[in-house]
């Protein structure tokens, strides 16, 4: 139940969050434009290998779009 | 005789091209004409416009406040050029890109045409909208004749180019024909 | 079971677009610094000192007093607030072009001085504001506006390593190269950042970050492709680490 | 026949430089002005000549010194900062009186400014930017024609008077796109004894701005006073397009003179006399000519894309009596056609005797 | 009471500048300003200033523009090539409205040139040798005293206006030696919320010369254009010394000021009337002043030691139908009391109208 | 018996009373540079350019053609001149303010361009010409007309040391430090002075000779006295060598 | 009242000290004055000489070409400054490095004398030959009086180089003294 | 029979000839001032010790005013 939020509106489809999700749970949304002109990510979630909450996503947007949470761990 | 116009869209389009063009084709008829690029600040930016004077006389400004023509093939462009547009003057948009009813002139020779469809229709290729609107905006300005516009595209796709030289001739005589038909259709 | 934010944009970088092409790394060195300035604490007393390249607009993006210095000089300008304002936290931010070429002369006599101030390095071996033109960091045969048949190392000369080139002066406290063309590699430079910051805090002298950067409008590539280059070629030519990194006093 | 072909500014310029025998080329990146560099770096290696992107624009000028010194026909060129880095080696060059062009597409100023079209560094250009009693001969085009034409002319006076020249141009002037005839005059390299290519057969000799023994000095910036004196005698270019019995006379130089002229044909059209006069040179700056013309017409409209930076020398030049006026437009607007109709219009109207005020937009 | 000392005028100089709170000094040596950063090397430890040699004038100057923007009085001096070094960065403080003071002790140019006085530097002073729309705040003292005073008076003019300020002095007033009463005024330091601290309690704030948005470039322009108007206005410093029925004005800056007032009490002692004026503010010129005072006499002599730099100046500002002549003594040459007394006879023997013309040595 | 003359001024050498203080190492330097350009026969090809500073009017005293050079620019101008006159040797002679200090981008750009000049560098640890200022090469507590209380490397740096920072570039093909100081000194000086023309006539690249020198007037030291000084403190802080010598190729 | 002197040497002579005690004193009178130091190029040289103009009136020109005195303390200094020497003004020479044959004004009034050698043998130093000069010039010139110098002495020579005073003093009387001796002895 | 020529009007006084000469052959003259001004150095030659004709003195002379004279040897 980790997710992330991608503030799709100011993504430029560099693909970086693709590339390197080792979940692959980001793609590409090539039925959307945003008003940049790109297509954006979209984070798609899959119960067979469910988010890790790594953040490399995160980490590896140049544009810091992308959010992370994260299921608080028993003991934190 | 005098005519200027701005080619306006995206960069990738191809607007700088075509303007491009209709100036060679101008200077191969014997004419005086400028060829500007809008500039802007050191940043980057989508956006992509010239201005293509025409003119028998030497040419002044290379710069228009009220063109005779504008080529819009996006909406921001159209958004930014239709209310220069001279009255009575031309105005051709690309509707694959534009809502025709953000059109608000009415006191213009409007013409409308999904140029990018048009292109893929035609020539298997989207890339060749700019010369569908081109060759629109020619036949019905008659700045040049659409032969100097043909000679004029020999110039620019030479080498590893031709190839696309019959593409884009075709895609100029669509455009053209476009126009034509409408015009005999409507009156 | 209540979601933990984990990683949200830092407060000291402002809720505005970047006008960055796509996947245009300077967006990820201008997080990490945020970060690293929200962690020390010390939005309120830093000061910004973009050199002119892509990076100029960092004054847009950083919620910090920010002052524009001529190509080039930003060592310069950041050594008068410095002498003035000791207390204060002093950065600048440049690109090769600016660092490693027309400023070549600051950026060696800041750092021989041992001036306290922390210098973020751009390098994605061209210049990318201009238009790609050839950088001092450029490799040996690539192509670019003004290198048309790629740059020949004979009469171009190699591309320069700041980050060697500063190091043993000793003036120079800190000194690390990172990259931004991985997941883990931008942890370590996040390290490296907080490191240089560290030591100005500790009074310590310069310190100095070079971060391997792709430029895709410029280079040609795809965002995809240039981590690729990165991988294979600017790791070759520029050896990443830290080259010194001396304890405050 | 002479070609012709469509080009734009930078460009033309590029190939003048290369119809004019110029083989080295010193620069550094600055936006307007990237497209010489660009093309250069592609066209010199074709003809043999040497392209080098210098670490710096203060590297750019002193390369450029060491070429000329050495006999070479050389140029490099820049924008506004770029050029105020290269003032300390311009005043050397035009010290130890080393031809080389050197060329300005302006951008806004001062400091980092935009790059949009820009006339602010006229008074940087005609006044000396660098140190001491000296001038560069500045040739301002106003076509893609004349970036190529005035390319060829600045080199030629560069070498005749062993002096730097310089062409201001502007961004408009540099991207737009004009049809123009590539007719180079024949090349004919003149003989530079004094050029240092190592003592062979000669006895050796030095290239230096520095003279020591009493009274040199002096006598070498008279040298240098003669010399400019025989320029504004000799070297003067002007357009004038003179009607009779002129009501106002309009002055403007580069591009801007293009949108005055548009202006001009507008007021024309419209009935009012109106004449024209564009400095081609504007250092020497055709003083004579303004006196003789303003002598037949009461009031004079200095229009600049600046704050009013050539008014001064046209004030210094206009017959006594005759008023000047200033449509300054800086920092990137550009005085339309329409503008300049309006002021006309209202010069006309105002009667005698103007007063030398600031129209500003 | 003031105290009066006998002080070096590069001295003078650096004592006003510490007179007016200044605390950082940012210099490159070069001849014959050295007395300038050798004193200040000593001297500014001891009130808890900073002294920084930099490496190049370049680097002062951005040092300079640093200090600047984080609020504090500051300085760079240099002489001829380090000037012209400096232009980009003069460029970027006008543009960017940072005060600051840059002192020119001058050299001979173009180019290495020699180290003895000249005025040759005026043009790059006034004119503004860096690109773009711009001016600085220039002073132009002709006295120890002066040094030391306008000084103070160049920092508080550059705070006030937000510009850079210049001293345009020479090597005789640097080197030599004069009584003077270091009588500074009480230091009030005026308040600076637009420098640049942090942003604690406040917003964050920039300082930068690059406005974007569409027009923003043009009206920045303006409102500087609005800053040198005023300067104009209500700033303009003149020293005058005039009689009854003049026969001959003469016009004079800075060292060679002195010269001049020399050989105008020799002509009174001859029973010429003559009067003399001085720009003390060469930057704003004292246009209207002039203009008045010119009108009641028709013959002006300026004398330079330079080609004749400010004679443009004194042209433009002269009142209708008063016409300058110009005595010129460029690279070290210096005029001599007795032979501008020669002139000023041959002026006044020649009768009405007189020829623009030069008068070399 | 017949004596021989074994010793004698260079013929490239003019026959002229230096104007340099007594004891100064200038002197020295000009006559070995002549001496090379005899050895290797090229006086009617050589061009010289001198930097501002003491050298300034080498023009005087070298029977060479010779260019004026702005302060800290010789090697750029240089490179102009090598550009046009590939055939021709050319070299720079430049002060350690000169170069070290506002010519340090341009020798960096120079030496990593490869261009194929030769630069003798004269370190005196001043400004000689302008009075004995603060050099980038001052040592640390040396007082100097600009460092009265000495030379404080927490705010003025420590001394930079140009030829270890020329001769890892590779554009560098030879750079060596030696010190004019004692007879035997100036026999090995001459041979890196011979050595670095050579590589020039074989177009090998940018080669480099850096003097340690004395200025006994501003070091406000007698001759003897300056022997012991660049022995006892100069020799510590600027290692003699060759940091490197690549094989022309 | 006004006078201009040049004082002119060998650097290490002590030429520029002397002109700026005199200045000192000058100050101290409440004279206007000024002392201007000559400046060559940027090239090490031996001479040394400065100008001093004291007036009662504002000063124009710290330069003279014409001055009412010189003092020449080398050879080098006689030949460049003695035709300048204004009709009926005053030269002093220190003999002691300029052989008196050299002069060769006749319209001036010359005082010639062995400074070096007075100065070591009254004050054990040969350094104290300026002020020797010094005294004898102010003796005859009166532009100050000698109390006055004594007092600007004591500006000069504080702290470490106070125990030069009294040498100073000593040698800038009998500058003075011979003067008047030859005064009182020839007329 | 080896020997030096000092162009003694030239020289500055320095006395790096005179330090660095193995046999001690060269001395400062203080009797007399060259039209420098400098007390100039001097050659004196001793038969006990006699120059080497090594041109040490020849090599530390800034101001190159030192020309050496050798025997020849008998090889060459
Ligand atoms: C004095 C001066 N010269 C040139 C320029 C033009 N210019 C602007 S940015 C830039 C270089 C940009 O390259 P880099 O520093 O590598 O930054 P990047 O855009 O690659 O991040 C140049 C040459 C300038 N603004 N000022
Ligand atoms: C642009 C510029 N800045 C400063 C100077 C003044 N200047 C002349 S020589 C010199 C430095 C001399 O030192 P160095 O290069 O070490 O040579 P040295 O005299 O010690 O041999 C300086 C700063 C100048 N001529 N030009
Ligand atoms: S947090 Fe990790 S697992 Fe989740 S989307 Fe991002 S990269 Fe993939
Ligand atoms: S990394 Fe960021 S910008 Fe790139 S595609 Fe993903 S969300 Fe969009
Ligand atoms: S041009 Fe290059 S450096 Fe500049 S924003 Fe685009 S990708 Fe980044
Ligand atoms: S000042 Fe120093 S470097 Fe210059 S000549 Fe004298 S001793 Fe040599
Ligand atoms: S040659 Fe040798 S032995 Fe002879 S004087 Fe010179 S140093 Fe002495
Ligand atoms: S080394 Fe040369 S200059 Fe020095 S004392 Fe000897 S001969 Fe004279
Ligand atoms: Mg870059
Ligand atoms: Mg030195």
């Amino acid at each position: 139940m980790n997710r992330i939020e991608i503030r799709d509106e100011s993504c430029k489809g560099c693909q970086y969050c693709v590339i390197f999700c080792p979940r692959e749970l980001v793609q590409i949304d090539k039925g959307r434009i945003n008003a940049l002109g790109y297509n954006p990510a979209r984070f798609v979630d899959n119960p067979d290998r469910p988010c890790r909450g790594c953040a490399l996503c995160a980490e590896i947007c140049p544009d810091a779009l992308i959010e992370v949470y994260r299921k608080e761990k028993g003991r934190s | 005789m005098y005519y200027d116009v701005i080619f306006s869209g995206f960069g990738g389009q191809g607007v700088l091209l075509i303007g491009d063009i209709l100036a060679q084709a101008a200077m191969l008829e014997n004419r005086h004409v400028t060829w500007m690029p809008s500039y802007g600040v050191e940043i980057r930016g989508g956006a992509a416009s010239c201005t293509v004077v025409i003119s028998s006389q030497k040419i002044g400004s290379p710069i228009t406040e009220e063109p005779c023509g504008l080529l819009a093939m996006s909406k921001p462009a159209l958004l930014k050029f239709q209310h220069k547009v001279k009255k009575g003057g031309l105005l051709v948009v690309n509707t694959s890109f534009v809502e025709p009813e953000m059109i608000t002139r009415e006191d213009v020779i409007k013409i409308c045409l999904p140029a990018s469809e048009i292109s893929y229709r035609e020539t298997g290729d989207y890339k060749m909208a700019n010369a569908v609107l081109l060759g629109a905006f020619v036949s019905l300005s008659r700045v040049v004749t659409l032969q100097g516009m043909e000679e004029a595209l020999g110039v620019f796709f030479k080498e590893e180019k031709q190839k696309l030289l019959p593409l884009m001739i075709k895609a100029l005589q669509y455009g053209s024909e476009f126009v034509c038909a409408g015009m005999n259709g409507d009156g | 079971m209540a979601l933990t934010k984990v990683f949200t944009r830092p407060d000291s970088l402002r809720d505005l677009d970047f006008h960055f092409c796509p996947g245009c790394h300077h967006g990820t060195a201008h997080r990490l610094i945020c970060e690293a300035i929200d962690y020390h604490g010390i939005k309120k007393k830093t000061i910004g000192i973009p050199g002119v390249g892509c990076g100029v607009f960092l004054y847009n993006y950083f919620d910090l007093d920010v002052c524009e210095a001529p190509h080039g000089r930003a060592p310069a300008v950041a050594t008068g607030f410095k002498r003035v304002l000791p207390q204060n936290i002093i950065f600048t931010y440049q690109g090769d072009g600016d660092l490693g070429s027309i400023g070549m002369s600051e950026i060696i006599h800041t750092a021989n001085r041992g001036e306290n101030i922390t210098v973020f390095f751009i390098n994605n071996s061209v210049y990318g504001m201009t238009g790609g033109q050839m950088a001092p960091t450029t490799l040996p045969g690539q192509k670019t506006t003004t290198t048309p048949y790629g740059r020949d190392f004979r009469t171009e000369g190699y591309p320069i390593r700041m980050t060697e080139m500063l190091a043993p002066l000793e003036g120079v406290a800190f000194a690390a190269r990172v990259s931004l063309h991985t997941p883990s590699q931008v942890k370590k430079a996040r390290k490296a950042v907080l490191r240089a910051l560290d030591i100005q805090l500790k009074n310590g002298g310069f310190s100095f970050v070079e971060f391997l950067c792709a430029c895709p409008t410029n280079w040609g590539l795809s965002p995809r492709q240039c981590i690729e280059k990165i991988d294979k070629e600017m790791l070759q030519a520029f050896p990443l680490g830290t080259y010194k990194d001396r304890q405050g006093s | 026949m002479s070609e012709r072909k469509i080009l734009r500014g930078c460009v033309a310029l590029a190939e003048g430089a290369i119809a004019a025998g110029c083989r080295f080329y010193f620069g550094y990146p600055i936006t307007p002005q990237n497209d010489i560099p660009e093309y250069l770096s592609a066209r010199l290696p074709q003809v043999e000549g040497v392209f080098i992107q210098a670490e710096s624009e203060i590297a750019s000028i002193n390369m450029l010194l060491g070429a000329a010194a050495a006999g070479a026909r050389a140029m490099t060129s820049s924008s506004g900062p770029g050029i105020s880095l290269m003032q300390e080696g311009l005043s050397y060059m035009a010290g130890s009186e080393l031809p080389g062009l050197v060329v300005n597409i302006t951008r806004i100023g001062p400091g980092l400014g935009g790059i949009a079209a820009s006339q602010g560094d006229y008074r940087q250009a005609t006044r000396g930017g660098g140190h001491g009693d000296y001038h560069l001969i500045v040739l301002a085009p106003n076509s893609v024609q004349e970036m190529y034409d005035l390319t060829i002319k600045a080199f030629y006076l560069a070498d005749k008077y062993r002096n730097p020249a310089m062409i201001l141009s502007d961004a408009i002037l540099g991207q737009m796109k004009e049809p123009l005839s590539l007719d180079p005059p024949p090349l004919v390299l003149p003989e530079k004894p004094w050029a240092l290519t190592g003592a062979r057969g000669r006895k050796a000799q030095l290239i230096k701005s520095l003279y020591l023994a009493d009274g040199e000095m002096e006598q070498h910036n008279w040298h240098l006073h003669e010399k400019y004196r025989r320029l504004e005698r000799e070297e003067v270019l002007v357009e004038t397009d003179l009607e009779e019995k002129m009501e106002v006379l309009l002055v403007a130089f580069g591009s801007c003179s293009r949108m005055v002229h548009s202006a001009v044909e507008l007021a024309r059209s419209r009935g009012i006399r109106v004449g024209f006069l564009r400095p081609v040179t504007v250092y020497p700056f055709p003083r004579q000519a303004l006196r003789e013309v303003s002598r037949e017409v009461g009031k004079v409209l200095v229009v600049e894309m600046n704050t009013g930076q050539m008014w001064d020398d046209v004030r210094l030049s206009l017959y006594p009596g005759c008023r000047a006026g200033l449509l300054a437009r800086p920092g990137g607007g550009i005085p339309a056609p329409g503008q300049i109709l309006a002021e006309i219009e209202n010069l006309v109207k105002a009667g005698d005797g103007i007063d030398e005020s600031v129209y500003q937009a």
